[in-house]
């Protein structure tokens, strides 16, 4: 039967029409529900992306981790046991559904060469080794071992790095650590702005 | 945050300032909403709007953009004045007994002692202590003062080891009387006329706050919380202090509901800040070297700080450890590469002299000196300030590299507004747009703004040819280390060297990370007074076990402990309380060493005995001989309450730093009032010292700052809505949904003045740049007489941008607010000043 | 199909009493919204609009914070907002979250024709049975809140349901389970009495409103929904929140006696001529008399 | 009273002739008219009342009745006015329906001998078609007001009450009204129902039943062959 939104037990109303038409019908009406759309979902505990509250989300996906189903996401909800939201939520953390399934989504690396305008596509073992022969080229025209003052400094500041306050500490410290090695000063994040 | 977002439940009294929790912080404002619930908590809100914060709020007082030092400074004047301060506190735990040395000079006329006009910067030696060695400590009211050396900024003199003090606060130059003397000035008549405040209105707030400590009374707990109403200003630094020893003078620093609480804005910055994603600290806080330091040794003297207390106090001064963190730190960057002969591979690390910070990064881009730049998840042309000068520095770099998850601003500046075709043809720019994971893509921590380590789960894989973060940044280093490998190149040791041992170096699992941040022996390690040994490659239990003899290894001290051979402690989900002060101790991990409370020593009084003991925190167990309690002492276990050790274990004094000695900050050991850079009005403390004398305006043409008599008159703020973040849920069709279009909130009577209804299209210009969107007339914001004479106020949320839903439908001017903003920062944080500039409003 | 099911007690336009209406003991549910506490940040809004997958409606800035003018049938809950000004002269902003009240005796119920499209579960939550809804917008007049919307593709009436799917299966709804400030709370109707009169209470002797009080109409026969309001004496300030709701005397009058009346004369209509028709007979055509035009 | 001459070709007036009283077109719109009254008619019941609401089954279930019964009200409100048209001049009251009025109680009894001569129709009749005519209109307006109950602002919602109210009073009316024709038309008046569906009467028939109608129409005819 087609599901609609809601279905009444056919015994209860429709069919109880021809009796109930004298009021004699006693059977307890029940009305049937939606299903309960996260009922068979995998719940997996996350932290909102957003502000500094870090509140705890619980991401319902379809499937039940099967190797033939990619998880999907289909409800995103607070997490009741996170003692800081206690399971609630901001507007924007109520709609993280949208924030991971949106069809704005850079799915493919691009890249705009000097001059033209607009974006081609670029293979992502092109582009890499574009930016790493670059990154290379301009630390080795412009690193400095020794200041005016003979001073070794060992820096390179013609290149810099910006991000990562919404990116886990973990990549933070791996950026510490290449950007160091390579020698940048030009080190930045949004606890700056 | 000092304290964490469950502690405010257990608060009396919240004031928040600088900021807008219930807008931004929704789900954190709910435990100012519990105190006021379950405890009949009174919330303060003092903000250039009234903001739905406010809505909640008992008292609201609306004050002009810029003024908060002057507002505070009349709450220090009245606390003072009605002696509504915590006196115990004052005299054990902050250095209110100090006395400073002779030929400190308080600034009637704005300026400290030692101002050197021509290079807009003070020498800062005569803001120490009297040094109290000779004569017992108690009283030298004659020490010559130290010969002013002619010509080279010479580093600066230690802190005295032993400094004179008086415990009656009434020496002339003790630090409380020089307090009291600095905000005498601050009378609420001069309140009113600079903030806008009426006098009653700020006696009553002063009263309302303040009335925790009357008669003395130490059992209540006010909280202050603050965001970045605060910190966007030229004066940023030193309004938190002002806000730091208020809660110092009423004795609210380190109790459950207390403390000072700033409310970070991103998820993970936080997290970002401790692992020194800012040019001017390396993890953990720790200094970055200067050329000057010349080898390892020096470099860690400068930054190793000795104690310098009154003789019979005791001092922790935890941060003498640096050499421990600083080696650990380079053993976990260069692994073997760090010997003891090349100092721990000290030089790998580059040396910083002047000021790279962010918007230097854009003036030396604009300057053609910054060649390329890798931006990921940072949106620096919607930043700005002064978004129009960061576009044009873009068009003169070489390459530009963004890692995003939406089309943004700052990948596409080349065909930004107003950029012809045939401009674009000149624009040399490469531009590589990396496609990112979201965050449900990814596993990992981020440290929230309680410095709570929480690990995530990844739910789903990245969509389409996205990559995660982590693993784009590993195969570009790895693809340069290979480029260095096979041609050499300019002094690639630290690239080679570096410790890149995962067991997927494509792919970096940040488990792995983690445990590195955590820290690991080297060699077996026993802990001498306890006889524990850990075995070669095992997990540190804490920071206490760092050696800085290359022992050990450690990403951030400050994360020890997060991963121990115990297993992830970020993971842990117990949701026991016991306490009830809402410590939460087993769930995930908190640093610093899982302390949720910090300096809540200060939370007894000096014999060890909790102020209130319904809110006990921690305290001393005679029996024990320890310090005990529902948190981890933020203190030395043993360190017996007589031995008078201060509660402020970071700080060489042990105590809090009502007055802010040598090089602490840029623009004076107190705050002191001053505009901001565009202002309507003169500084009605010293006009002819208007603004903050070490702030350094930018020479570019882009570079542009307006005066009153250049036609720009209205105050203007910025601020972030609760339905949208930042510039990233303009792509979220819910958040569109729910506030689809710019607007600028302006007064009534403003707008009646200008003819403008609600809805109307309008421009506000500053002497930088315009921004078009529609009027919010609204009766939330009031015009304010300022030194007798009519100010408007209005406010702009910064969300739109050129890059969005409805944005690329056309439906919006696609204009960037942050073409409004001025290119100047804060003298101590860098933090440009993003609210309280001057523009004009006009319909469009 | 789910086994879901919640008992019911009230069916609208059903012949008869509702079947086995007292057969189930439930308590009664109930949601409290404490507007002194709420912070207009339309997490409920966002959440409901998650949990129930609606579409978006196009929405354009209208010189406030408020979504939209009033709620749509794809956009159940709606914070009003109200900046209202005190007689001392101080700003309030008011906000206030609008939906169905789930009345304990709803005006919807009572004005709908069609068998079975609006119920009354024994929890109290009202709910609309699409599948037997005729669109005919009888529940926009019975409504005193001006609740029920119509969608004019699929001619049905949407309202919320206060998440009747969730709370079969033991959940909270969707709305107060995302409140931040805790503004929204659910439970049975006792406790959210109790927690609204101890809050008003507290408003009342702490906070120095003295005329916050709970917002529990009787005329519709008390609510689902119960607000605690700053000043319960002017409700009308709080984005239109009647001051005395109850079910219009029309539909009432229209519902109740009217149907009778109407009914029985219908009846006697037809017995009367039926009785006529046997004590008269038909009309008889007298054959004509030499064609005059006589009296006959 | 000049009432339009319906001749049928038949017609010739002599006794057990027939007489056209409703011409083809009359007919059709009668029974069209019927045909949407009768619709609107029975989902109408089925809203009104719940133990009418199987009505609504038989008619394509709830929400197709509730769709058309608005329409099919407003095609009976064309083809009443469309009967106006046609009946408008046949229907003015007159004095002799209002003598006929006083004298209605012997109507209702059948001694029809001393019921003045009646017209075309007789006052009954036009007592109807008025009822019908006004209480349609009144439908009309009051039913807009229920099928876009969502264009009347909350503010005027005494208007939706308005429309409910005139909508059941005006329906109540019209099917009362609706009774007494359909009795009247088929078990009282022997001949009416066939009237309206050939058109034609016996000559006695309309004699006795209409003796003004058939004097001018047998006149009319002697003089106009």
């Amino acid at each position: 039967m087609e599901l609609s939104r809601r279905t009444f037990l056919k015994g209860a109303v429709i069919g109880g029409t021809g009796f109930s038409l004298l009021g004699f019908d006693l059977a307890p009406a029940h009305a049937q529900l939606k299903e309960l759309k996260i009922a068979r979902a995998t719940e997996t505990r996350s932290t909102c992306p957003y502000c500094a509250v870090s509140c705890g989300v619980l991401i319902y996906t379809i499937g039940d981790k099967a190797k033939n189903v990619t998880p999907q996401v289909i409800h995103v909800e607070g997490d009741p046991d996170h003692p800081i939201n206690r399971g609630t939520l901001c507007p924007k953390g109520a709609s993280l559904y949208q924030d991971i399934l949106n069809d704005r989504r850079l799915l493919k690396p691009q890249v705009r060469r000097p001059g033209s305008q607009q974006w081609e596509d670029i293979a992502w073992t092109q582009a890499l080794d574009e930016i790493a022969q670059r990154i290379k080229k301009t630390r080795d025209d412009t690193f400095i071992e020794k200041d005016a003052q003979g001073h070794t400094v060992n820096r390179c500041e013609s290149l810099a790095f910006i991000g990562g306050c919404t990116d886990t500490n973990e990549f933070n410290y791996l950026v510490v650590k290449t950007m160091r090695s390579m020698g940048l000063t030009f080190i930045e994040n949004q606890a700056r702005v | 945050m000092t304290n964490g977002w469950i502690d405010i439940k257990n608060t009396d009294l919240a004031l928040v300032m600088g900021g807008n929790p219930a807008e931004n912080h929704p789900c954190g404002f709910k435990w100012v909403i519990e105190a006021k619930r379950n405890r009949n908590a009174k919330l303060i809100v003092v903000d250039p709007r009234f903001t739905r914060t406010a809505a909640t709020s008992d008292l609201f007082c609306q004050i002009r953009a810029g003024t908060d030092i002057a507002f505070l400074g009349g709450m220090i004047n009245y606390a003072i004045a009605n002696n509504r301060i915590a006196h115990d506190y004052l005299l054990n735990y902050t250095n209110a007994a100090f006395i400073v040395k002779e030929g400190f000079k308080l600034p009637e006329d704005g300026l400290y002692s030692g101002f050197d006009h021509a290079t807009q910067t003070y020498d800062r030696s005569t803001w120490t202590y009297e040094d109290g060695s000779d004569s017992g400590g108690v009283v030298a009211s004659h020490a010559a003062p130290a010969a002013a050396a002619p010509g080279a900024p010479k580093p600066l003199p230690p802190l005295p080891a032993k400094v004179a003090y008086d415990l009656t606060l009434q020496h002339p130059r003790c630090v409380f009387q020089l307090l009291k003397q600095q905000y005498s000035r601050y009378t609420p008549e001069m309140v009113e006329r600079v903030t806008g405040i009426s006098k009653d209105q700020f006696l009553k707030t002063a009263e309302l706050f303040t009335s925790i400590r009357k008669d003395g009374d130490m059992k209540k707990v006010a909280t202050i919380i603050y965001a970045v109403g605060w910190t966007q200003h030229s004066f940023g630094t030193q309004t938190i202090r002002t806000a730091a020893m208020l809660q110092l003078l009423l004795g609210n620093v380190g109790r459950a509901g207390g403390g000072v609480n700033a409310l970070r804005g991103h998820s993970n910055i936080q997290g970002a800040t401790d692992l020194a994603g800012v040019f001017d600290i390396l993890p953990g806080y720790l200094k970055v070297p200067t050329p000057a330091d010349g080898d390892l040794a020096a470099y860690l003297k400068r930054t190793t700080p000795t104690s310098s207390k009154p003789n019979p106090w005791d001092s922790y001064n935890y941060w003498s450890n640096t050499p421990k963190f600083t080696v650990s730190l380079l053993k976990s960057m260069y692994g073997d590469a760090a010997t003891k002969e090349n100092q721990w591979a000290f030089d790998y690390l580059p040396k910083v002299d002047r000021n790279y910070s962010w918007t230097q990064i854009w003036d030396n881009m604009y300057r053609g000196s910054v060649k390329g730049l890798l931006a990921f998840g940072m949106n620096g042309v919607a930043i700005g300030p002064d978004s129009q000068k960061n576009i044009e520095a873009l068009k003169k770099a070489d390459f530009l590299v963004v890692g995003e998850i939406y089309p943004d601003e700052t990948s596409e500046f080349w065909r930004s507004p107003g950029i012809t075709l045939d401009e674009m043809k000149t624009i040399q720019t490469t531009v590589y747009r990396l496609p990112c994971a979201g965050f449900a893509e990814k596993d990992g921590t981020m440290t929230n703004s309680a410095r709570w380590l929480q690990w995530k789960y990844a739910a789903v894989p990245p969509p389409g040819d996205a990559r995660l973060d982590q693993d784009i940044l590993a195969q570009i280093f790895l693809k340069v280390r290979g480029l260095y490998q096979t041609r050499g190149g300019k002094f690639p040791d630290p690239i080679l060297n570096l410790t890149w041992a995962y067991s997927d170096p494509q792919h970096p699992p940040l488990a792995e990370v983690a445990k590195e941040l955590n820290g690991k022996a080297l060699a077996d390690l026993t802990d001498p007074k306890t006889q524990v040994t850990i075995k070669k490659g095992q997990q540190v239990p804490g920071f206490a076990w760092l050696k800085d003899d290359g022992t050990t290894a450690c990403g951030n001290w400050l994360y020890a402990g997060s991963w121990t051979e115990a297993g992830n402690q970020m993971a842990r989900r117990d949701t026991s309380d016991p306490s009830g002060l809402g410590v939460y101790q087993n769930w995930a991990w908190s640093w610093p060493a899982n302390r949720r409370v910090m300096y809540n020593r200060a939370s007894c009084d000096p014999s060890g005995k909790p102020w209130d003991a319904s809110r006990k925190q921690v305290w001393w167990n005679e029996t024990a001989q320890s310090w005990v309690g529902n948190d981890v002492p933020d203190f030395k276990l043993d360190s017996n309450p007589k031995d008078h050790m201060g509660p402020f274990i970071m700080n060489p004094e042990g105590v809090g730093r009502i007055f802010g000695p040598l090089a602490a900050f840029a623009d004076g050991p107190f705050p002191e009032h001053y505009e901001p850079i565009e202002s309507p009005v003169a500084n009605l403390f010293h006009p002819n010292q208007p603004n903050n004398p070490v702030v350094k305006k930018m020479k570019t043409p882009a570079d542009k700052y307006a005066g009153p008599n250049d036609g720009y008159n209205v105050i203007c703020t910025t601020y972030r809505l609760t339905e949208h973040y930042h510039y990233w849920t303009k792509n979220n069709p819910m958040n569109v949904q729910l506030v689809p279009e710019p607007f600028i909130e302006l007064p009534v009577e403003l707008a009646q003045e200008l003819g403008i209804k609600g809805n109307d299209k309008i421009k506000v210009s500053s002497i930088r740049s315009y921004y078009i969107a529609k009027a919010f007339v609204t009766k939330r914001i009031k015009p304010m007489m300022i030194d007798g004479k009519k100010t408007y106020q209005i406010g702009i949320p910064i969300h739109q941008g050129y890059r969005g839903i409805q944005e690329d439908a056309g439906r919006d001017a696609r204009t960037i607010l942050n073409r409004l903003t001025p290119t100047v920062v804060d003298p101590n944080a860098y933090t440009p000043e993003f609210k309280g500039f001057l523009v004009k409003v006009e319909k469009v | 199909m789910s086994q879901a099911t919640l008992a019911i007690k009230k069916i609208s336009g059903h012949p008869g009493p509702a079947p086995g209406a007292d057969v189930e003991r439930d308590y009664q549910v109930a949601k409290l919204i404490d507007t002194t506490t709420c912070i207009g940040c339309k997490a409920c809004e966002v959440a409901c609009l998650e949990w129930n997958g609606y579409t978006f409606t196009e929405t354009t800035f209208d010189n406030s914070y408020q979504t939209m003018p009033s709620t749509a049938w794809n956009y159940w809950n709606l914070i009003k907002f109200n900046e209202h000004e005190r007689e001392d002269g101080t700003l309030q902003l008011l906000m206030r979250k609008d939906q169905c009240m789930h009345c304990a005796d709803p005006g919807c119920l009572m004005a709908c024709p069609a068998d079975g499209a609006i119920v009354q579960y024994t929890n109290g939550i009202v709910d609309f049975q699409q599948q037997n809804c005729i669109g005919c917008g009888y529940c926009v007049s019975g409504c005193p809140f001006d609740i029920p919307k119509f969608n004019p593709t699929t001619k049905k009436m949407f309202k919320c349901t206060l998440c009747s799917d969730r709370v079969s299966q033991g959940l909270e709804p969707a709305c107060i389970k995302s409140c931040p400030t805790g503004c929204l709370h659910f439970g049975s109707k006792e406790d959210m009495t109790y927690l609204a009169e101890s809050r008003a209470k507290q408003l009342r002797e702490n906070f120095g409103f003295e005329k916050a009080g709970v917002y529990d109409p009787a005329g519709v026969g008390g609510t689902g929904v119960i607000y605690v309001l700053h000043d319960v004496t002017d409700p009308e300030a709080y984005g239109g929140l009647p001051k005395d709701p109850h079910i219009p005397w029309v539909v009432r009058f229209w519902k109740g006696p009217a149907k009778w009346i109407g009914n029985l004369a219908m009846l006697f209509g037809v017995l009367g001529v039926t009785l006529h028709y046997f004590r008269y007979g038909p009309k008889e055509i007298h054959p004509p008399k030499n064609g005059d035009g006589g009296k006959p | 009273m000049s009432t339009r001459v319906i001749s049928s070709p038949r017609t010739t007036g002599e006794p057990g002739e027939r007489i056209l009283r409703y011409s083809l077109a009359e007919r059709i719109h009668h029974w069209v008219g019927f045909l949407f009254y009768f619709y609107c008619l029975i989902t109408g019941l089925a809203f009104w009342s719940p133990y009418m609401y199987w009505l609504a089954a038989l008619v394509g279930g709830g929400p197709t009745a509730r769709f058309w019964h608005p329409w099919f009200g407003v095609a009976f409100t064309i083809s009443m006015f469309w009967m106006y048209a046609m009946w408008d001049r046949d229907m003015r009251i007159t004095d002799a329906d209002r003598r006929w009025k006083a004298a209605i109680k012997s109507y209702i009894e059948n001694d029809d001998q001393n019921l003045p001569p009646e017209g075309r129709f007789n006052y009954g009749q036009k007592l109807f078609f008025w009822v019908m005519f006004y209480g349609i209109i009144l439908l009309l307006i009051s039913g807009i007001g229920l099928w876009f109950v969502e264009g009347i602002p909350s503010s005027l919602r005494w208007l939706r009450y308005l429309s409910v109210t005139v909508h059941v009073i005006a329906a109540l009316a019209t099917i009362g009204a609706f009774i007494i024709h359909v009795y009247m038309g088929t078990a009282m008046v022997r001949g009416g129902f066939t009237s309206i569906i050939r058109g034609e009467v016996s000559t006695a028939w309309a004699k006795t039943h209409h003796r003004l109608w058939y004097e001018q129409v047998t006149r009319r005819q002697s003089a106009g062959r």
